[in-house]
């Protein structure tokens, strides 16, 4: 399946709320969509073109916005694709997809606790590697590693 | 069929265990004189322990794979009496094997404070003597011993069977020489 | 002659020590000593140290015996740098825990907690007494040994029930369930198995059932309450196959999980006791006993303590092919193995019964017997 | 007994790593479960920031320790795609080399633990033994018997040592011996069949729908193999079969990971004999100027952006030994990645958990939870 | 390429029931009886010579390949004599467990450094070996580290050395220089020929040329300076990049040489 066809699938049924389709190496492309289609894009994803396997849900911080990406796998064509979203950092949530696909439960647990994307409606958000009630969320980039403290701090770089 | 001696061998036994016994307690009673109760009875309970640790089942991280190698038929921990149980109540030496996080910090605490004393640990691989590659990030214990006290460090990332097995002898040597 | 017996031989010991001790000292202490009371008393002292050490001696043998079979199963090669091959490695097991501090959880029962692992401990030891090893070495005139040592055997899931109930651990409790359901349901079957030795060799009392057999064991006639029996008692002793009370992969350690130190060491050694003991009456009722074929040659059972040594192979080779079992097979279920104790196990045991009766009836048992008749 | 929950970790011999199972049980059924990971998470998709492009490498080895090498590849992978960088053809054969030997490594690896969890003790140290030979080649060329930081961005870190190929050889056909002497101890023993026919068992559909991949999916009859379906590295050229079973059970997930070891020794025999006849580069002669030389200072950060290095996102998608593993590197030009994220195939997997134990006796959570062949490093990361 | 139907063998004789595990089991009690794949550790070792052509795939003998040990990754062997205080093995080091520190030797304005590494902190990952330029730090097959307090972790050069000394096997990989490596540039109208590049290369490979002062042309000031200007032999340069470090214009810089 080209971008193309893609987009021609998709078009119909989310109208603007659709982005782009943008061609992406290995995939069958990338699906930027706004975030209020994300139920409806789900949905025709699994339903109208048979991607029943969403493989892996993770978000990236861009400090000025936040992007949600998945991929979703068809057994039917043999292949992936890729959808994004992007959300702002400030108001950072989407509608969970945990409805549409139920693997998608996990994955959405650990985005939230490592990145601070909101999933709404999500059934069991909890902390799922980090300790319950740990105040952070480590893969945002204001968030810094450092050396232990015992240890003497060296510049990695000349 | 039964055609046992005439006089019965374990009276024959017996007789010669009488003559041992007040033999052997004179021996005893000379060396305890000569060197106090302390030298005659601690290496023996010293030579007990470290002939036969026992360490807490558990696997934490890379680490455990070669322990388990190390339990392998090819290095054979088991020839010096090191044999895993699952119960920490029935162990006397925790090996460290992997990443320690803040996660399960405190149920290593606890692990810890179930065995019964005498005990002993193990940091085995870099992440359980200072948190290794992953010491920097936020989610790992530097080092184990900032929990539970370290008798002996293997370093290693993993440390071979081998070197586990070496990491034991050590720590036999070191319950040789215990004083408590 | 008064069959000689353990228990004889330490009454002599005992009284012609304290006949000599008393003479030499003047009365009324003397008397004191020579009196009846006095020696049989300590002669049973004597007797029960003899049979505590051959037992503990015997028990940690057999540990180390496995052991080392079991590393040459598995590719390897088992305890070896304690002691030569290893033999003082179970020694050194059993000082260490003796020297390991005692504790007990928190919320534990400890009146339970104490006195279970001391019980099946005490059971265990009775059971090792009770039983003929040769016939110089055996509890004295007991004519219902098999009975007994068979009433004693089912104490422990009681005591083991005791102990997981009281460490106050889901997992002990577990265990403890577990034990208790599996010992029950293969008591019977060892029951009815053990009947049809009992059919064939016309006594409860085990030194006859072993003399019984002098022409021919009981194993090739009674094969089936061979098999029933070893599958029993495989389920009694808690190994595998059918070691689910402490099955590693799902309950930690199952019913000793809380129990370190000597407590736990109690356990093990009573564990192995019951394995020994199991192993002894697999041969004594099937085996022949301390008795070998009459065509093997008499040089082979002249030497001193012939009966014993011979015994004592036989008994160690059972336990070996426990082992292999051990080695060779994974555990099976719960339910599962409730299911073949109670559908499989007692219909078999009824067959051998039945078995038994018949060749008993129609008197066919010497040509059935592997070893042939000496011919009288 | 009335219901209760007994928590199944982190320390407990069932979870072979640092995880905790909660289960809920009324006597020795179980009504629910509730894994809880995460005491193995150790950042390493943020330690991966800090890092260069090749020493992200030796995360990944320690990322998932039982299948070092395909998370290698898994992650170099992504990152050739985000720095637009092609690997000559013996440094891919080398990758598939090593994929498959791990495969056998990490298959083996799971055999001894699983039979362990059964009961059956043997086995796993004739596993343990027999891995070691699959760890003693490994060694042989990278130096180290888990970690082996072998692959880097545009190729492999050296080539063969003289004889390898010979060795190779050698173990395979030991371990095709070794193979029919695992199966006999398993599916030769009736208590084996009794315990684990119809048992954990998630159809298709289930295993779709809750992301599960790998041979649980392979078991349950759906032929989706990435090896074939979306190849990556060599795989297009080499002749294997992708092992399927129907009974969705704890048996065909043995069966199928049974018959994956055997095909990889069939695809192990046609690399080694490739590699013997066709000798090369394993590293690419055109790589990224600070990439060439991976070890030298490169200047302060912000360095290569004033170079104006091509931007780039990297996904990939590798057939691990658990299931199907996916990475998507970010590359916003500077010389760490800006982004790393990886999903585990066993995060999924044990994320199903609650579809394939609820309805069976506590005693066949070790199987069934020993077939899903759980490795902690990766799901918690 | 298509699917393999797994099934079990089509044999399966429920009235063997336990005879075909048990029987595997025997068998391989038969094999070890002799002669257990054990390695009996402290006593013999995998890496000793004598395992080299000893140890094989075979039953009978201790299982395992003994030719393996060549390239093995253990505790580093540093020759102090031939280290050029590069830096380069403290730089690649993934897990900044290098340190240089100073060893006696050098002369007292540029002591010589050579790397202290913490094997606390080591994951043996080889890249520092790889990136050595003159190949004197090498890893070898020592690999029993197990110490009692943490501080004996550290080794030393001199105690680095001291492990070269006793020639264990070392790897012998060399990893090849990229053919279009960067080299180090040098920004001219910046340089004010200070001689501090020259002075603390390793590799003595920037000599100072002389360059023409320029004709001043009027109202037009020149900085002051040193009328030198250096010059990188690229095929010399082992990319350490200390001249960059101690540029005190920051007027060196990484590049490609047209």
């Amino acid at each position: 399946m080209q971008p193309a066809d893609l987009e021609a699938a998709l078009r119909p049924k989310l109208g603007d709320r659709l982005l782009t389709v943008e061609p992406f190496a290995r995939t069958a492309g990338r699906v930027r969509f706004r975030r209020d289609g994300a139920l409806d894009l789900f949905r025709t994803m699994r339903d109208d073109l048979a991607y029943r396997h969403l493989s892996m849900v993770g978000a990236i911080d861009w400090v000025d916005h936040r992007e949600v990406f998945y991929v979703l796998w068809s057994d039917e064509r043999t292949e992936y694709v890729l959808l994004s979203a992007d959300v702002p950092a400030d108001d950072a949530r989407i509608e969970t997809a945990s409805g549409v696909w139920p693997s998608a439960n996990w994955h959405e647990r650990e985005a939230w606790e490592m990145v601070d994307v909101l999933f709404d409606h999500h059934p069991d958000l909890r902390h799922l590697l980090t300790p319950d009630g740990y105040a952070f969320h480590p893969l945002l980039r204001s968030f810094k590693l450092h050396e232990p403290e015992e240890l003497e701090v060296k510049t990695r770089h000349v | 069929m039964a055609s046992e001696p005439a006089v019965p061998f374990v009276e024959i036994e017996a007789l010669r265990a009488q003559q041992f016994v007040p033999a052997a307690k004179e021996a005893l009673s000379a060396m305890i004189a000569e060197r106090g109760q302390e030298k005659v009875v601690r290496p023996v309970f010293n030579w007990a322990g470290r002939n036969s640790l026992f360490p807490l089942h558990w696997g934490l991280a890379c680490c455990a794979i070669e322990f388990a190698a190390a339990f392998g038929a090819r290095w054979d921990a088991e020839r010096f009496g090191v044999v895993p149980r699952s119960s920490p109540r029935q162990c006397d030496l925790m090996i460290v094997n992997g990443t320690v996080t803040w996660k399960v910090a405190h149920k290593l605490i606890t692990l810890y404070e179930q065995m019964p004393e005498p005990k002993w640990v193990i940091a085995m691989g870099n992440c359980a003597t200072g948190g290794g590659p992953f010491r920097t990030a936020y989610s790992v214990v530097p080092g184990v011993d900032k929990l539970v006290p370290v008798d002996v460090y293997i370093a290693g990332c993993p440390p071979r069977p081998e070197a586990m097995l070496d990491g034991i002898l050590r720590l036999e040597d070191l319950i040789r020489e215990r004083k408590e | 002659m008064a069959p000689l017996t353990l228990y004889t031989v330490s009454n002599d010991l005992v009284s012609s020590l304290l006949t000599a001790l008393g003479n030499a000292i003047p009365n009324p202490v003397g008397a004191w000593l020579k009196s009846p009371d006095l020696i049989t008393g300590l002669s049973v002292l004597v007797f029960a140290a003899i049979l505590l050490a051959a037992s503990m001696l015997n028990t940690i043998l057999l540990i180390w015996w496995e052991r080392k079979l079991l590393g040459r199963f598995m590719d390897r090669r088992g305890a070896m740098h304690v002691g030569y091959a290893g033999l003082l490695q179970n020694f050194a097991d059993g000082l260490k825990l003796f020297r390991k501090n005692t504790f007990q959880p928190r919320e534990a029962d400890s009146l339970g907690f104490y006195t279970g692992p001391a019980a099946y401990m005490v059971t265990s030891l009775i059971l090792f007494g009770i039983l003929p090893i040769s016939s110089g070495w055996n509890s004295g005139a007991l004519p219902l040994t098999l009975l007994l040592a068979l009433a004693i055997f089912s104490f422990a899931p009681l005591f083991i029930f005791i102990s997981a109930w009281s460490s106050n651990n889901k997992y002990s409790l577990m265990g403890g369930m577990r034990s208790a359901a599996q010992m029950i349901a293969y008591e019977v079957p060892i029951l009815l198995a053990v009947v049809a030795v009992v059919i064939v060799a016309g006594s409860f009392d085990l030194t006859t059932i072993v003399y019984e057999q002098q022409n021919y064991w009981f194993w090739g006639p009674l094969v089936v309450a061979l098999i029933v029996f070893v599958a029993g008692m495989l389920a009694e002793m808690e190994r595998i196959p059918f070691d689910l009370p402490e099955a590693e992969a799902e309950l930690v350690e199952g019913w000793n999980t809380e129990y370190g130190g000597m407590l736990f060491a109690f356990f093990m050694l009573a564990d192995y006791l019951r394995a020994l003991v199991g192993s002894i009456l697999v041969v004594l009722l099937f085996l022949g006993g301390w008795t070998l074929p009459t065509w093997v040659p008499a040089a082979a059972t002249s030497f001193p303590l012939a009966g014993i040594f011979w015994f004592m192979l036989k008994t160690y080779l059972v336990f070996g092919l426990f082992v292999w079992v051990r080695a060779a097979l994974p555990r099976v279920r719960t339910d599962q193995l409730l299911r073949i104790g109670w559908n499989r196990m007692i219909p078999l045991s009824l067959l051998s019964i039945f078995l038994a009766a018949l060749l008993v009836t129609v008197k066919c048992l010497p040509f059935l017997g592997c070893v042939p008749s000496p011919g009288s | 007994m009335s219901e209760m929950w007994i928590n199944m970790g982190p320390q407990h011999p069932m979870t072979h790593g640092l995880w905790n199972l909660r289960v809920k049980i009324d006597g020795e059924m179980i009504l629910d479960v509730d894994p809880e990971m995460g005491y193995l998470h150790r950042g390493i998709e943020k330690i991966s920031e800090d890092r260069h492009y090749n020493e992200v490498v030796t995360l990944m080895d320690r990322c998932c320790y039982v299948a070092g090498f395909a998370w290698e590849h898994l992650y170099i992978l992504a990152s050739e795609g985000a720095l637009h960088i092609q690997p000559p053809e013996r440094a891919e054969y080398l990758r598939v080399l090593c994929d498959e030997f791990q495969r056998i490594g990490s298959h083996i690896m799971w055999y001894a633990a699983f039979v362990q969890d059964l009961g059956l003790m043997s086995p796993f140290l004739y596993g343990m033994r027999d891995r070691d030979l699959v760890l003693d080649l490994f060694q042989s060329y990278t130096g180290a018997r888990m970690t082996y930081e072998y692959m880097r961005v545009g190729g492999v870190r050296s080539d063969l040592p003289p004889g390898f190929t010979d060795r190779a050889r050698q173990v395979l056909d030991w371990l095709t011996q070794r193979y029919e002497e695992y199966d006999q101890l398993c599916l030769g023993s009736t208590i084996f069949r009794k315990r684990c026919d119809d048992l954990g068992t998630l159809k298709a559909a289930d295993c779709v729908a809750h992301g599960v991949t790998g041979p649980m999916l392979r078991a349950a009859g759906m032929k989706r193999d990435l090896r074939r379906d979306r190849p990556y590295a060599v795989y297009p050229q080499l002749d294997f079969d992708v092992a399927v079973a129907d009974g969705a059970d704890v048996t065909a997930r043995y069966l199928v990971r049974m018959e994956e070891l055997r095909q990889s020794v069939r695809i192990l025999r046609q690399v080694v004999d490739w590699l013997d006849r066709h000798p090369g580069p394993v590293m690419a002669e055109q790589l990224p100027r600070w990439l060439g030389a991976p070890y030298a200072p490169v200047g302060a950060e912000g360095y290569l952006l004033k170079r104006n290095f091509p931007k780039g996102v990297g996904f990939s998608s590798v057939e691990e030994p658990h299931g199907e593993a996916q990475a998507y590197v970010v590359n916003e030009g500077g010389e760490h990645p800006y982004r790393v994220k990886f999903r585990s195939p066993v995060f999924a997997n044990i994320s199903a958990a609650r579809q394939y134990l609820v309805g069976y006796h506590v005693a066949d959570i070790p199987p069934i939870m020993g077939s899903v062949d759980v490795c902690v490093g990766e799901v918690d990361r | 390429m298509s699917e393999v139907e797994a099934k079990p063998k089509a044999n399966e004789n429920p009235i063997l029931f336990v005879a075909r595990p048990m029987a595997t089991a025997a068998r391989q009690f038969a094999r070890s009886l002799v002669r257990p794949s054990t390695i009996v550790y402290p006593f013999e070792r995998l890496e000793d010579p004598k395992f080299r052509g000893q140890v094989a795939v075979a039953p009978g003998k201790p299982i395992g390949l003994g030719e393996v040990w060549d390239n093995y990754r253990g505790v580093h062997a540093l020759n102090i004599e031939t280290c050029i205080s590069c830096n380069l093995c403290a730089f690649s080091c993934p897990d900044l467990c290098i340190d240089m520190v100073t060893v006696p030797g050098g002369d007292p304005k540029h002591p010589k450094k050579c790397p202290q590494i913490d094997y606390g902190k080591c994951s043996y990952c080889g890249f520092c070996s790889d990136a050595c330029p003159e190949g004197c730090l090498t890893m070898t097959t020592r690999y029993e580290l197990s110490v009692t307090k943490r501080a004996d972790m550290v080794y030393s050069p001199q105690r680095l050395n001291e492990v070269f000394r006793t020639r264990l096997p070392m790897s012998p990989i060399r990893l090849a220089r990229p053919a279009n490596e960067d080299s180090i540039l040098l920004d001219p109208p910046l340089c004010i020929g200070c001689n501090a590049c020259s002075r603390d290369c390793p590799t003595e490979c920037i000599t100072m040329l002389d360059i023409p002062k320029p004709e001043a042309k009027p109202g037009e000031k020149f900085p002051k300076r040193i009328w030198k200007e250096p010059v990188i032999n690229d095929s010399d340069c082992v990319r350490c990049g200390t001249c960059i470090s101690v540029c005190p214009k920051e007027c060196l810089f990484w590049g490609t040489r047209k």
